[in-house]
C-alpha cells in the first residue's frame, strides 16, 4: 500500500492572497477581523474601497511609528489610516449602508458553512458568548459573501457541512469559501470545487468536508 | 472584472443619463427650485425616456424644474408631499394625465431612508387618524397610535451636489441639500451633478455630507441658474 | 335697544406679537408658512431657534438686497439668513427632529380646529388639492402646537368647532389657538378662553364659535 | 420662562451629572475605548448613581471606559453588540451579578436611530433565521424574512465630540464619531463632553455633523487618555 504525499496546504496568506483575486476593481468591500483583514494586504493601492463599520470607507495601511490615533481605528480597533477619499460617518449610517445592500462584499471568518451557504460564526455551543458584533448584519446585508476558514477543526471536525450546528449569523448567504484546501461553492446539496491548494485531491478534500463535494 | 464604483465621473449628461429607460422609478432632488440638478433635468428630456414615475417633493414649480418634464408629457406619475402653486401639475392631476400620490413630506423622506437603510417598512405617527391612514395597517405601541409605510426605492436618483469627489463623497450648500442625500441612498443608480469636481483626497474624511459609496455617476456642470421662488430681502441700514 | 360697540379685533402684527410671547427663551419653534413666520418678527435676537423643516436650524432675518441666495430658503420657499450657530441638515434628519419630538413648539396655520384640540389645516372639502407639505409630521410631531387663524371664515362660518368637517392634519395635538378674538385653549368639550382681544366681550366670542368657551 | 435649549454650557462634570439618578439607561457613545466620554465615565462614579441599564457597543475593555463601572458595581444590566476579550463583563455576566442582552451592532444603532426619529419600530433583515429572532415577531416583505425590532430609548446620553458650539452643534473626530450622534439623537437628556468649546458662528451650517438639538448640557474637557486596544504600525520607509 502506497501512501499519498501529504499535500502542501494553502498559508493564511496563500488564502489571503487568493481572496484578494475576488475582489474587482472600485468595489466596496467589508473584510472581517482576524483572517480577513490581512486580504487588504494584497490589494493594490487603490483597487478597492475598504469599510469598516464603525464609521469610515477608505482604510488605508496602518499608521507609521508614531503617527497613531487612537480614535482612528478598524472594527478589529487596530490603529490605521485613511485613504485619499476616504470619509468618515455614524453607526446608523455606516450599518445602513450594510444592511441596505450597498457594500458589494463582505471577506468574513468562519466556524462553520453548510451546503446552503448558511454561515455560522458568532458563537460556539456551550462556549463563552463573546457577542455579534456586526457579524449578522455584514452576512445579511451585503451582496456577497465569502467565507475564509481553516477547512476543519484542530480537532479535524468539519467546518463545511450539509446543515450548521452552531448558532447561524445568517442563512444562505455565502457565495464562496476560501479554506486551507482551496475554494469552495455551496450549491445546496454540497460545495462545488472551484479550485484546489497544490497537491490537494479531491478525495482527500471530500474526506475533510461534511458534504458532497460536486 | 470592475466594480460599481471605478471611474465615476462622465463627460456628459447625455453620458451620464444613458441607463435611463422608459418607465423608471426617478428620485429627484430639491425642495421647491432649491438644490435642483438642473443639467440632469434638462437632459432627461432629451434622452427622450417617457411613462416615468417620479418622487420629488414638489415635481417643479413656477414652469421649471421638474415641471419641464410636465410639459414635456414624459410623467405617468408623481409622488410628491406638496403642489402648492405648481400649476403644471395642477392642470395635468385635473385631466388625468398624471397619477398624483400625495405623502406627508416626512414619511416622504423616512420612506427613502428606509429603502436605503434596508428597512422594508417601519411605523409613524404622521398621519395617524388622517387620510393618509386609507388602506393601511395600523397599530398602538405604548397607546398611541401608528401607520406602516413602506420603503420606497428608485431606479435612478438624480441629485445635485456643491461639491464631488472622484469617488462621489458629496457636499451640499446650505438647503440645497434637502432631499439629495436620502434619495442617493435610495436609488439603484445615482448619478450626480456637481457644481465643483475636486480630487481624491481634497475633502478631509470629516468634512463628507454623503459618502460615495451611494453615488454611481458624476458629471461636473460649473453654471446653474438657481431660480428664486421668493426673493424676499430686507434694506441695509 | 342699545347696539355694543363693535370691538376692535386684532390684526395679523397683534396675533404674531401675542403668539411670540408663548415662546419660551431657548425653544426650538417651527414658524408654519404664511402668518405664523411672521411671529418671528416679534422675538428679540437669540431668543429662540426657528426650525425650517427643509434643513435647517437657526433661520436668520431676509437677507440684504443683494445678498439673496437662492439655495438658501424656508419652508415658504422665501431668501432667508442663518443665524450664528445654526446648522443645515438633510430632509430625512430634519423630519427626524420633528417626529421624535426634538421641536419645542409648532406655530401652524389653520382652516378648523375642534374642541378636542384637532387640526385641519391643509385641505378644503371639494376644493383644489394644494398638497400636505410638512403640516402632517409637524401638527402630530412637535411637543406643543400652537395654531393662529382668523376667528371665522370669510362667511363667517366656524373655525373654532365642536368636531373638524375639513380633513383632519392630526388629532388631539392643538394646545392653543391665537385669533384675531383672543387666546383659546381646547378643553375636549370646548374652549377656555385664556385672553380676549380689548373690546371683545365673550358673548361676542362665544357668538363666533361653535363649541362652548369655558 | 426658559426652554430646554438655554444655558447649556456647564462648568463641571458634576455639575453637568446632576441630573442622573439611580435605575436609568444609559446610553454611552463610543466603539471600544474611542470616542470615550472618558471625564463624564468617571464621573458618574462619584455622580453615586446605580441600578443603571447601559446601552454601550462593547461596555469598556482592558478595565476601562465602562470597565470602571461594571468594578464599581453600578450595573444592572447591559445592552450591547459585543463583548470580545472585556473580562470585567463576562465574569460578572457569568456570576448572574449583570444581565447582558446582545444585539447585533447595525441594530442596536438603527434601534436608537428610530427612537430619535420618532418611529416605534421597524422591520429588519438581521438575526432572520438565528437566536436573535427568538420571541419576535416576523413577516416576509417581497419573499424576504424580516423581524420586528422596536426603538430603544435612553434617559441620558453621554457623548464624546471633538468639538461643540456652545448651542451642542457638534463635530466629531474620525473613528471616535461612531455610536455618538445617534445615542445623542435618542435620550431625554444628552451631556457632551467636547475637547473643544467654540462660540456661536465658529463653525459653517454646513460643516456641523450633529444639531445642537440634541444636545441638552455640555462641559468641555480639554484633556483625554484617548486608550490604545491594539496599536498597530509600519515601519517608515
Amino acid at each position: 500500500m502506497t501512501t499519498a504525499p501529504e499535500p502542501t496546504l494553502w498559508s493564511t496568506a496563500d488564502m489571503a492572497r487568493r481572496a484578494a483575486r475576488e475582489i474587482p476593481a472600485g468595489a466596496i468591500v467589508n473584510l472581517g477581523i482576524g483572517l480577513p483583514t490581512q486580504v487588504g494586504d494584497y490589494l493594490p493601492d487603490g483597487h478597492a474601497w475598504l469599510h469598516s463599520e464603525n464609521g469610515l470607507l477608505g482604510i488605508g495601511p496602518f499608521p507609521y511609528e508614531g503617527d497613531e490615533d487612537p480614535n482612528l481605528i478598524n472594527a478589529g480597533k487596530q490603529t490605521i489610516t485613511v485613504v485619499p477619499g476616504g470619509a468618515t460617518f455614524d453607526s446608523a449610517a455606516s450599518f445602513a449602508m450594510i444592511r441596505g445592500g450597498h457594500i458589494d462584499l463582505a471577506i468574513l471568518g468562519a466556524m462553520q458553512v453548510s451546503a446552503a451557504g448558511d454561515l455560522a460564526n458568532w458563537a460556539v455551543p456551550g462556549g463563552k458568548i463573546m457577542g455579534i458584533g456586526g457579524a449578522m448584519d455584514l452576512a445579511s446585508g451585503c451582496r456577497h459573501v465569502i467565507a475564509m476558514m481553516q477547512h476543519v477543526t484542530k480537532k479535524n471536525e468539519h467546518k463545511l457541512v450539509r446543515t450548521c450546528d452552531y448558532p447561524l449569523t445568517a442563512a444562505r448567504v455565502v457565495t464562496l469559501v476560501i479554506t486551507d484546501l482551496g475554494v469552495f461553492q455551496p450549491t445546496g446539496d454540497g460545495f462545488r470545487v472551484v479550485e484546489l491548494a497544490p497537491g490537494v485531491s479531491r478525495d482527500y478534500a471530500q474526506a475533510r468536508t461534511g458534504a458532497p463535494l460536486g | 472584472m470592475t466594480g460599481r464604483h471605478a471611474n465615476k465621473v462622465v463627460a456628459s449628461v447625455a453620458e451620464a443619463l444613458a441607463p435611463m429607460r422608459d418607465g423608471m422609478t426617478v428620485l429627484v432632488g430639491g425642495f421647491g427650485l432649491s438644490g435642483n440638478a438642473e443639467a440632469l433635468i434638462r437632459g432627461v428630456i432629451e434622452r427622450g425616456v417617457r411613462d416615468l414615475t417620479i418622487v420629488s417633493n414638489n415635481a417643479g414649480n413656477l414652469g421649471k424644474g421638474l415641471a419641464l418634464w410636465l410639459k414635456a408629457g414624459i410623467v405617468r406619475k408623481v409622488i410628491c408631499s406638496y403642489i402648492g402653486n405648481n400649476d403644471d401639475l395642477h392642470t395635468r392631476r385635473a385631466s388625468g394625465e398624471i397619477a398624483v400620490e400625495i405623502t406627508p413630506q416626512g414619511t416622504l423622506a423616512e420612506r427613502m431612508r428606509a429603502a436605503g437603510a434596508g428597512i422594508p417598512a417601519f411605523f409613524t405617527p404622521t398621519g395617524a387618524g388622517t387620510v393618509v391612514e386609507d388602506g393601511k395597517e395600523t397599530r398602538e405601541f405604548d397607546g398611541r397610535r401608528y401607520l406602516l409605510e413602506r420603503a420606497l426605492h428608485g431606479d435612478v436618483a438624480l441629485v445635485r451636489a456643491h461639491t464631488a469627489d472622484r469617488f462621489g463623497n458629496l457636499r451640499f450648500w446650505r438647503t440645497a441639500r434637502n432631499f439629495n442625500p436620502v434619495m442617493a441612498t435610495a436609488a439603484r443608480l445615482t448619478i450626480v451633478e456637481c457644481d465643483h469636481l475636486v480630487e481624491l483626497g481634497a475633502l478631509d474624511p470629516d468634512d463628507v455630507h454623503l459618502s460615495g459609496i451611494h453615488v454611481h455617476r458624476i458629471v461636473h456642470v460649473p453654471e446653474h441658474e438657481n431660480a428664486f421662488e421668493y426673493r424676499t430681502v430686507r434694506k441695509r441700514p
